[in-house]
């Protein structure tokens, strides 16, 4: 089996109502999370990580996944991804200040450890790739029942090292289970980058060793991603087997608000991923195919600005957990 | 009642469940058309068909991690790891993931899987098929932990295990599997998890244990008997949560206590047995707190001379009895 | 003397021996030019280059699978796992492996290896970088676990695992690195493992802990001394193996016992440290051994209240010293 | 990186001297294996796990290493290796019959755990794949002493299902380490087939996802084996990297002296196996080039059990390990 490279010109076949649905969603999720690091500039909230530079990925491939039906192990830049998929920018904002409501953990988890019942995404803690086991364990569910929803998970590039990723992906293969896994590679894991976590060109080359279809990706062109997925959910959904892709995204922002990239990512390097931001890209391109007039991105804006200052405040307005909740749901049966 | 070996009835608890409850799957290495290398699983495959009893690649993380995805998504899946000294790969699926699933959605979401695993020696299994791990385990919430010393516990259980709503390791003691018969009772009975069981009542000397070392203390308290001092052997069974009011009950009306296990001491599930004595008897006890386990080596070593003078037996426990009794 | 910082003295450490002994490499994820997520490696990339200061691919099986390869080929590797919470992937390697290559080779081979990690919490961490997971590795025969609370100890304590002949996990808690200052003298000094130390005399209450615990016990421990009660703080330091004498020394002492932890209490560090003292200090002990540690739940919570719920602090355990000292 | 298939003829290039040396180490392993059954019907010896089918592939292998200088992590099939490197039977009969003076571990492990701090072949325990890792280690301590050692390890085709085996040939290609990672393929980890193992038809696929070399070679036949191991360490030895070797082998026994291959194997599969026998097939080869001539077979066999008589006295006659010695080397400053 060969690694796939798909060419798609940007925006290419799809409709102007999709196309606008698309950027809209990557301006929210920009909206968010850029705002989630005001808050902790402001000493409000301890820590962000951040999914800008891969919404592009993240909203082209939730939006060909069928919400609450298929299972979701996304990993903790995938804000974009589980906005698409239904979540709102007030659920995040209770994860970020912690509280009772956080619909993710209650406040248990720190942000961006993402869990939500009604949509079937399946809650992550920290360790990287295990969850790629979790999805492998849906999908594997889905099939003993005879349903066709797919199990899609995520990770970053540098994960891929663990031995879990290696686990997850065998066993899918051999059992031909309806599994999308997309690597989300940036180039970095923290400080270290692809050169010494691989020694392939390509993340995707990984797919090789396990007899799955490997897909690269352009992570900074949401269409391009939309329809890698949507094929790779087609197969999986007929019973064809798994999937790798990887999606080549950017790291726009430091690892975490604990972070300091500086000893370790060039200015010029981090100068010209900026310059490819994949929110400004897309809208390049939407202006240019006549899909967006003139304002009408400052509208999306301002329009997500509402939306995030609306949840923020009752973020705000909401409680703590109480200290005494820290003893619930040890067990099932307490 | 019928009459069962060990594993024979984990062999039918499994299948029970089974029949009952379309949603329980079987899965580990071999357990498939071998039936396992103990034949634990022997006849479910050719029962339940590949989609329930499923051969995993040779991978422990993730038959514990599929597990954990399947459980999540409506399956009430067992998982067998072949020998428990190869569970060590799937630990971190085990505590970092199943252990907190619950707890970390605020109950959005639960693991109701079992994994199985035999532990223990005295079968010339040397260091990766004698050990006793069980106590790495007992130190974490959100899991459970249950070792069985009899067929009717073993079944029982391990369908309580099964239908419990969080992860549950059930260990069962490799040497039992074939040794040890007894009584099953019919139909569909369950045995709690979290509760100990006095084996022989006595007021002289509290003995705590569980495994195959529940059978030698059972030796070695008749033995005891016959000289007149009565033993209350208690078989803790669940070891976590360990019955922590059945602990206490039994130290403190027989006022001398010893712990019992096959697992080195150092930190172990007797430890916290000796704790909680400390702790809650204080004003009852008539002398130290005494404990046998195995001792302070990385394993269990091959060569018999050697395995003997590891494991504990029937003689080495009476004289600590003995010792006990005359203090 | 010199000040330094609990995190500076670490890196000194290292920096120290990797001066003295080109054997001594670092291995570890961001150790490099980034100098580790929390600095300890600062500076030593620099300084000793990319061959002996190594960032790995992100998996922590290989880095102290690696580790022990290098060791018995004649290297001291000090392998660095981001966070203790990180460490459980590689748990089979440490177990399974480090620990009894020594034993299953019968002396012919070695694993002089170094293991080190942040724990515990206080830090917003949440679940997974917070936790104290020390006690599943205090269990096993052929490990060292070692946990300083003080710079002083921090390097000495470290000088001496790199120089060791077995492999040893040194756990450095996160939270003292930029808060916990102190003396740290010139020169080529080491603290020996295996020895606690008596951080405070006393006769009235012993406390054994360990640890960021060890500074919370020495201010309530002042809190106490100053209506009368005289504690004595003994910080174990090393937990594996653990300083029999000492304990059972202070225990009979004083006659009361306190236990302070930040890991939860069962089948932990301050189990064994109970079973201990009721096992050796029956006829000197004044009242039931007393045990404080975190709460039955699996992790740290991020939110304020939470983690505040769950973190031992002074008063928390002053009140529990009032308590004793009243029984 | 493409998977290599090279092709030899067996026997080709090497003089009568080396292929008569190669005969000899096969027909003294088999023996050898031999008689460990035997022990164990007569229930001497409560354990025994078989190298026969894998002879070969271990010969030809062995003989392309420097012994003493090269690090070795073997695996419990490698019975053959080991007595190539310079290993004796009544070191291995010593630890089949648990004696205090086996060289392996005095007893305490089971037979086929291979260790010999004088020839530098590590110390194994029973977790598969482990070892892996720590060949990958000993790699990188010959590098940073600039010494030209390279590391083998080996393991089965089952066992590269484990996040250990990713781990460390991923860990070998990033760091370019001179590691050779044989896999000894006989289809079976104990009764679960290469089917259920990995989705690829080859193991040596496995290669492409680290971007390492991958061969695939004939292990029933020695010279293939010897030439394919040569050429990676030759390599290895030059700085250029790792190899992973798939040898495709045979298991001609069940899985161990406690397996029973019934359930799992056919009859005619295994008769198949026994007719490729590849010790047979081998004394057919150098007959036909007249490198033995008649009778020289059935002399070789002779001396083989001489030996094995021989060293099968010797090790009964040697002492149990003393009770008292549990408590020994548990650590090293005791
Ligand atoms: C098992 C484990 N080891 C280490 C970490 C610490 N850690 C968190 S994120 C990260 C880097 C991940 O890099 P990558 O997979 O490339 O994802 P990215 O953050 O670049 O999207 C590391 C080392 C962890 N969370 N889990
Ligand atoms: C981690 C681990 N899990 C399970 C086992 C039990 N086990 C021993 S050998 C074996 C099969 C190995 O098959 P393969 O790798 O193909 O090697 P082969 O025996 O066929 O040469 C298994 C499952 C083990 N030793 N270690
Ligand atoms: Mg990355
Ligand atoms: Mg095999």
């Amino acid at each position: 089996m060969a690694v796939m490279r798909p060419e798609t010109s940007p925006g290419s076949d799809l409709d102007a109502e999709l196309l606008l649905t698309m950027y809209r969603h990557m301006v929210r999720a920009r909206v968010l999370d850029e705002r989630m690091w005001v808050l902790n500039r402001q000493g409000r909230a301890p820590f962000v990580i951040s999914c800008q530079g891969h919404e592009a990925a993240q909203v082209g491939m939730a939006m060909a996944l069928r919400p609450g039906y298929d299972w979701i192990a996304p990993y903790y830049r995938d804000l974009a991804l589980t906005l698409v998929l239904g979540m709102t920018p007030r659920d995040h904002l209770l994860a970020l200040l912690a509280r009772a409501a956080d619909p993710n953990s209650g406040g248990r988890q720190m942000p961006a450890h993402y869990g939500y019942r009604p949509l079937n995404i399946i809650t992550g803690g920290s360790p990287v790739a295990t969850q790629v086991l979790h999805a492998a364990g849906a999908a594997l569910a889905s099939r003993v029942r005879g349903e066709d929803a797919v199990a899609y998970t995520s990770l970053g590039e540098g994960s891929t090292s663990e031995g879990d990723f290696h686990e997850g992906l065998n066993f899918a293969a051999v059992h031909q289970l309806p599994l999308i896994c997309v690597v989300e590679n940036n180039g970095f894991a923290i400080s270290v980058p692809w050169s010494k976590q691989g020694h392939t060109k390509d993340v995707a080359d990984r797919a090789l060793g396990y007899g799955m279809p490997g897909v690269i990706v352009d992570g900074l062109d949401p269409v391009a991603s939309y329809h890698a997925m949507t094929e790779a959910v087609a197969r999986a959904r007929r019973g064809e087997g798994p999937t790798l892709i990887e999606a080549k995204v950017a790291r726009l922002t430091p690892h975490s608000s604990d972070d300091d990239d500086r000893p370790y990512k060039t200015r010029e390097a981090v100068a010209e991923e900026k310059a490819q931001d994949c929110v400004l890209r897309f809208r390049r391109v939407l202006e240019q195919r006549g899909v967006l007039s003139p304002g009408d991105a400052e509208e999306v804006r301002a329009q997500c600005m509402r939306e995030v200052d609306r949840a923020q405040e009752e973020a705000e307005n909401s409680p703590l957990p109480s200290p005494e909740s820290l003893h619930l749901h040890v067990y099932g049966d307490q | 009642m019928a009459i069962r070996t060990y594993i024979e009835a984990i062999r039918e608890g499994m299948r029970d469940e089974m029949r009952r409850d379309p949603r329980v799957i079987v899965l580990g290495e071999d357990v498939g058309v071998k039936g396992g290398v103990f034949k634990a699983t022997d006849g479910l495959h050719a029962e339940f068909g590949e989609m329930r009893v499923i051969d995993t690649p040779l991978a422990e993380s993730a038959i514990v991690g599929v597990a954990i995805g399947a459980a999540i998504n409506g399956l009430r899946p067992i998982a067998e790891i072949q020998f428990q000294d190869f569970i060590l790969p799937a630990v971190d699926q085990i505590i970092s993931e199943a252990a907190k699933i619950r707890y970390r959605s605020n109950n959005g979401f639960s693991v109701p899987m079992v994994v199985r695993a035999p532990f223990g020696g005295g079968v010339h299994g040397a260091l990766y098929h004698s050990q006793s791990l069980e106590a790495m385990f007992c130190h974490i919430p959100g899991l459970k932990v249950v070792v069985p010393s009899t067929p009717q516990d073993a079944k029982g259980l391990l369908r309580a295990a099964i239908r419990d709503p969080d992860p549950v390791l059930f260990f069962e003691h490799k040497r039992c599997y074939r040794l040890i018969r007894g009584e099953v009772p019919d139909g569909e009975y369950t045995v709690p998890l979290g509760c100990a069981e006095v084996r022989r009542e006595g007021r002289d000397i509290a003995v705590f244990t569980y495994g195959l070392m529940t059978h030698f203390c059972m030796e070695a308290a008749e033995s005891l008997a016959r000289d007149g001092f009565a033993c209350e052997v208690v078989d803790l069974r669940s070891l976590r949560p360990l019955d922590r009011a059945a602990i206490v009950a039994s130290a403190r009306k027989c006022g001398k206590v010893l712990c019992v296990q096959e697992a080195n001491l150092a930190v172990s599930v007797m430890s916290e047995v000796a704790a909680i004595v400390a702790e809650d008897c204080f004003e009852y006890l008539d002398a130290p707190v005494r404990r046998l386990g195995g001792p302070e080596v990385p394993g269990v070593p091959f060569s018999p001379p050697l395995e003997e003078a590891y494991m504990l037996n029937t003689t080495k426990i009476e004289a600590a009895l003995r010792e006990l009794a005359a203090y």
